[in-house]
């Protein structure tokens, strides 16, 4: 885990572009670390945060990076809401508040050799983590499975500077017509020799939790949760243990092994 | 980040029931785990300690899991929580966490929470038995179990408490009020009559929200929660005017407060010190820079 | 402006105490002035008069001018008022207002305060005498005399003035609860257990501000005054939600509404009729707004 | 006194400029009538409202007219606040929100060949009022005397383009050096069969007032009050009334004759 310098910074908007229905930021953080895959930040812009509806919003947001290096971030959001369709507006040369990198990422062995094969199985906004995550197995040599799905071609389009993942869509416009779930139960079918890496809406990380449970396959769930602080101070962001208790998404999370769960709570 | 390392750190020297710090500005209960933090931030966190003193979340005697999600919701200008008092219990936090808390560069305030005399007697008696803890804070937003009523709701029930509370330490006793109350100055009178040694203020206003979608299910766990933020920062301030109107020993001012110029309108109120709880959510740095803040406001004004 | 004047007025029949009103929106007691509104808005008003009943501002015996000011204090998504209820007195009001009032094309509800059990049964009984007034509302925000406490912070003063107050009018009796109570579902039960016909809540939570200039000194004319607005609207929703869960009589439910989701919400909470107060002030029409909002969402959900 | 539509309206900004310290706004409000010299509008931006120091503006906030004909309004404000600071900020073609024109606005006899000549006096934040009312009266073929007060050059900017008017400044950068009230003063001295009307900070006025009442020259005091509705609805705006008791600013005045008052309260 990346340990995070203390308190938010002023990061400045390098560029940021609309690529179907998410916006991607790239980010200048010259004093933060680089993040890793899986951790995530918290954001916020430092004016006009907390005009929108209902007067929202007031706490920062998280968002996992789909990226870091030498001082530059890059986010992936889809505008949802009051926080989201602020940051969506932030202008290029825009300051804006970031506090990260925060929480326990993905784990892949080291030696970065995996004895099972990564697939990496998410979507929506799910599927920074796993950009990030596999950009850093290809760095280290290993190709692993990419499989995203998507609403439609709009959100689909994110994927498609991507030749070599698996794409799933519910309205069949794009590849699969059918859930991403699917796509796994099909490579776990040819292999059950693999690690899922998986990020997405809890519908879905719940039936991938299933589906990997089941097999006896491992797998790591990046989790979302609403959260107002983002390094354990509110005790907000909790999910329920199976072994009982509650675990702390921010800190504990956001990555949990799919067997530390009973069920993926819807939020 | 570059400007909190390099500029020294914020002095404004306060004393508190004997405790000399460094300046008037600590968290507010429950709002900052300084174990999580120096996990996620590392020596940084430590060499930036935010707080003048250290406040504990709510210790209670059983290990308490908490609300079930969700815990938060957003509101204008502020949130609610129905977090639930999450800890390991006294056992628990006596044996893990006291010792890193011990190690905190700054004094150590344990909050505590019992449904009745009995057990906040046994919570403040092994709180006194602790050196490493300076000063005890009562959490007395808990439900009376005879009236229903929050025993710090009514001066009465407070007062009984207070009678067998107050022999069983020697170290200063803090009552944390609760604002859901018809007049919190006749509460705070009730708690100095029995011995309190400062009173802080406010803990969250009861609040409520429901889920989207529109059938009028509650949205919290919890079912209702606490408001607090910028919000109620001004119902906050006129409840910590009257009770510093109208008691002798020295008040901890809190609610909403974001900015130095806040934390000086508490202190002008008469409150001795002031404790910072959302805004750590928005800037985990907050306590240094609104002392930092003050210690300008102070500067200009003196 | 040209929609406003198109679309048809909002109809959602309602019934409240008798009463047929046209939708479940009704302003707040002190917060809009029709009588001004007519002669600064000339009858473009009228036609879109953007209540289902009229409330009006809280009428005491004796004419009272009022706070010096300052009067207003904007926080963060609301807004502090010690206006001091100005007003004519009962027989100024009934001489010089209420005919007005009475040619307004909705039902009116006429809003009294007293100090004491006496002024009330005096104020209740003049009103009882009128047509024109359908309904009584009592503000009991006011201290009792001998406790100094809010009448209505306390359900026994509340039920020992409405013990007086009951029988001098068959009128729609409604008690205005103040927020700034222990537990607002004791009183109202006493209200209810005492002959009211229905609970409005909730009125502004006590709170001050300091002038600019640091120090310390009021802002307010008043000292302290009322917060409002979407600030409080996650408090008046909790106090809403347990309030009716407690009482069988109807519920005026308000509290910083200001979208038909938040009309939405105060009657899934179990109101009957829903206040608009501080929103009339950043929008005069918000009335009407809030229930075409409303209506859409009924047309949406059913 | 012009009756404003009901509620507020949606309008348009056509333009806005910065003249010196202070900004020059141009709306189109279709829906409107023209308003009065001395009437106000109450304004506030349709999006962006609320996230400024402490999460404010939250209430519309109240501008005097600096003139109004064919669905145009004229505005200037001085950036003070996070309402005037976001105000400021409008962009061309953005929307916002007027009520209005409100108010009692200055009343110029009828035949508008007033027996006493108008000396126009003010400064500040206050001139907008006097500038319209300046306008009305050239075009009724009345030529006011108009005096206006500023606290330096950037502030006294605004007068430029009035070659007529008497300028006094508190640095004496321009025109005269001192308070626009010796202006006022001596233009009484020379002729006291005149009627003066007044605009700008407490202390100005309430010093304008004092030497009307002195030498029983008539006065219409257009006063400021902070205010939360404008329509009457708050009781919020007022101010002490000679004879006791209180008047609303926004329905009773703003302008309110001097003999009304035994003094300008500082807000
Ligand atoms: C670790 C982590 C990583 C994330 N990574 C990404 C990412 O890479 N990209 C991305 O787009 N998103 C990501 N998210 C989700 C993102 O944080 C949320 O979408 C964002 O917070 C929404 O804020 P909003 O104001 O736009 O929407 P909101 O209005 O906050 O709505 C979001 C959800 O919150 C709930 N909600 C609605 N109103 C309230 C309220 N008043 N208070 C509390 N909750 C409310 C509802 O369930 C709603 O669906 C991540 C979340 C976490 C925890
Ligand atoms: C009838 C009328 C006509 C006006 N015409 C003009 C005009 O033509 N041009 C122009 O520039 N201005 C005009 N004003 C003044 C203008 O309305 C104010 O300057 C504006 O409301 C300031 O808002 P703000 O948010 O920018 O500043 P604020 O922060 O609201 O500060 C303005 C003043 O309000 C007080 N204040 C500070 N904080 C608060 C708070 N939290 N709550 C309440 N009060 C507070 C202080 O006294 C401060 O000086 C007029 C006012 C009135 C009543
Ligand atoms: C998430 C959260 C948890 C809290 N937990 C506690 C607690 O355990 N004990 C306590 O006495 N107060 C607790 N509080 C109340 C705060 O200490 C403080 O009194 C309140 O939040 C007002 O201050 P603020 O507006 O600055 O947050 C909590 C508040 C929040 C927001
Ligand atoms: C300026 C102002 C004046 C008020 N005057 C009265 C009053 O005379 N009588 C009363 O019972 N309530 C009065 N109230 C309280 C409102 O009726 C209402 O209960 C409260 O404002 C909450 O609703 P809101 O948040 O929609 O404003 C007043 C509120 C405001 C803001
Ligand atoms: S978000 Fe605050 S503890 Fe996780
Ligand atoms: S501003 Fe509300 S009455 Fe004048």
């Amino acid at each position: 885990m990346t340990v995070a310098p203390f308190g938010r910074r002023r990061a400045v908007l390098a560029a940021i572009r609309k690529v179907g229905s998410y916006h991607l930021l790239e980010v200048v953080d010259r004093h933060g670390p680089d993040p890793e895959p899986g951790q995530f930040y918290m954001l916020a812009a430092t004016s006009g945060w907390g005009a929108g509806e209902d007067e929202r919003p007031f706490l920062p947001r998280a968002f996992s990076a789909m990226g870091g290096r030498d001082g530059r971030l890059w986010f992936m959001l889809e505008d949802i809401g009051p926080g989201t369709h602020r940051l969506a507006r932030l202008q290029k040369g825009e300051p804006l508040w970031v506090t990260g990198p925060l929480g326990h990422g993905f784990r892949i062995g080291t030696p970065p050799t995996p004895a099972r094969r990564p697939i990496l199985t998410g979507g929506g906004v799910g599927v920074p983590p796993l950009i990030f995550l596999s950009q850093a197995l290809v760095e280290q040599g290993i190709a692993p499975t990419l499989q995203f799905g998507f609403r439609d071609t709009q959100h689909a389009a994110i994927a498609a500077s991507f030749d070599t993942v698996q794409i799933a869509t519910d309205d069949g416009s794009v590849g699969h017509h059918g859930l991403v779930t699917e796509l796994l139960i099909r490579e776990l079918d040819d292999d059950p020799h693999a690690t899922v890496y998986a990020c997405g809406p809890p519908g879905m990380l719940e039936a991938i939790r299933r589906i990997c449970v089941e097999r006896e396959v491992p797998a790591q769930l990046a989790l979302e949760s609403g959260m107002a602080c983002g390094f354990g101070a509110c005790f907000g962001c909790v999910v329920p243990l199976a072994a009982g208790g509650y675990a702390r998404v921010c800190v504990d999370g956001p990555v949990l092994d799919a067997t530390a769960l009973d069920h993926v709570p819807a939020h | 980040m570059a400007t909190t390392t390099d500029t020294p750190p914020p002095s404004i020297p306060t004393t508190f029931c004997g405790l000399d710090l460094a300046h008037p500005v600590v968290n507010g209960s429950g709002t900052f785990d300084a174990i999580a933090a120096q996990a996620v931030f590392g020596d940084s966190f430590l060499d930036q300690f935010p707080f003048a003193a250290f406040v504990s979340k709510t210790i209670t005697l059983a290990v308490r899991d908490g609300n079930p999600p969700p815990r938060l919701w957003e509101t204008p200008s502020g949130m609610i929580n129905s977090i639930g008092l999450p800890n390991k219990g006294l056992a628990g936090y006596l044996e893990h966490d006291l010792p890193k808390l011990a190690a905190l560069p700054v004094p150590l305030i344990t909050n505590v929470m019992g449904s009745t005399a009995a057990e906040l007697c046994e919570l403040v008696a092994a709180c006194d038995a602790q050196d490493a803890i300076r000063a005890i804070e009562l959490n007395v937003s808990c439900p009376n179990v005879k009236t229903g009523l929050d025993i710090g709701a009514d001066p009465v029930s407070l007062a009984e408490v207070l009678r067998a509370v107050r022999p069983q330490t020697t170290k200063p006793l803090i009552v944390k009020l609760t604002p859901n109350t018809a007049d919190v100055a006749l509460v705070a009178a009730a708690a100095e009559a029995e011995g309190a040694d400062a009173v802080a203020l406010v803990n969250t206003l009861r609040a409520t929200a429901q889920a989207p979608g529109g059938d009028g299910r509650p949205w919290l766990g919890g079912v209702t929660g606490g408001m607090s933020g910028p919000a109620i920062r001004a119902v906050a301030l006129a409840q910590v005017t009257a009770v510093a109107q109208r008691v002798a020993i020295p008040v901890i001012g809190m609610g909403g407060i974001q900015r130095g110029e806040h934390a000086a309108q508490f202190l002008r109120a008469g409150a001795t010190l002031v404790a910072v709880g959302t805004e750590s959510f928005r800037d985990p740095a907050a306590g240094t820079r609104i002392a930092r803040e003050l210690q300008r406001l102070l500067a200009q004004t003196a």
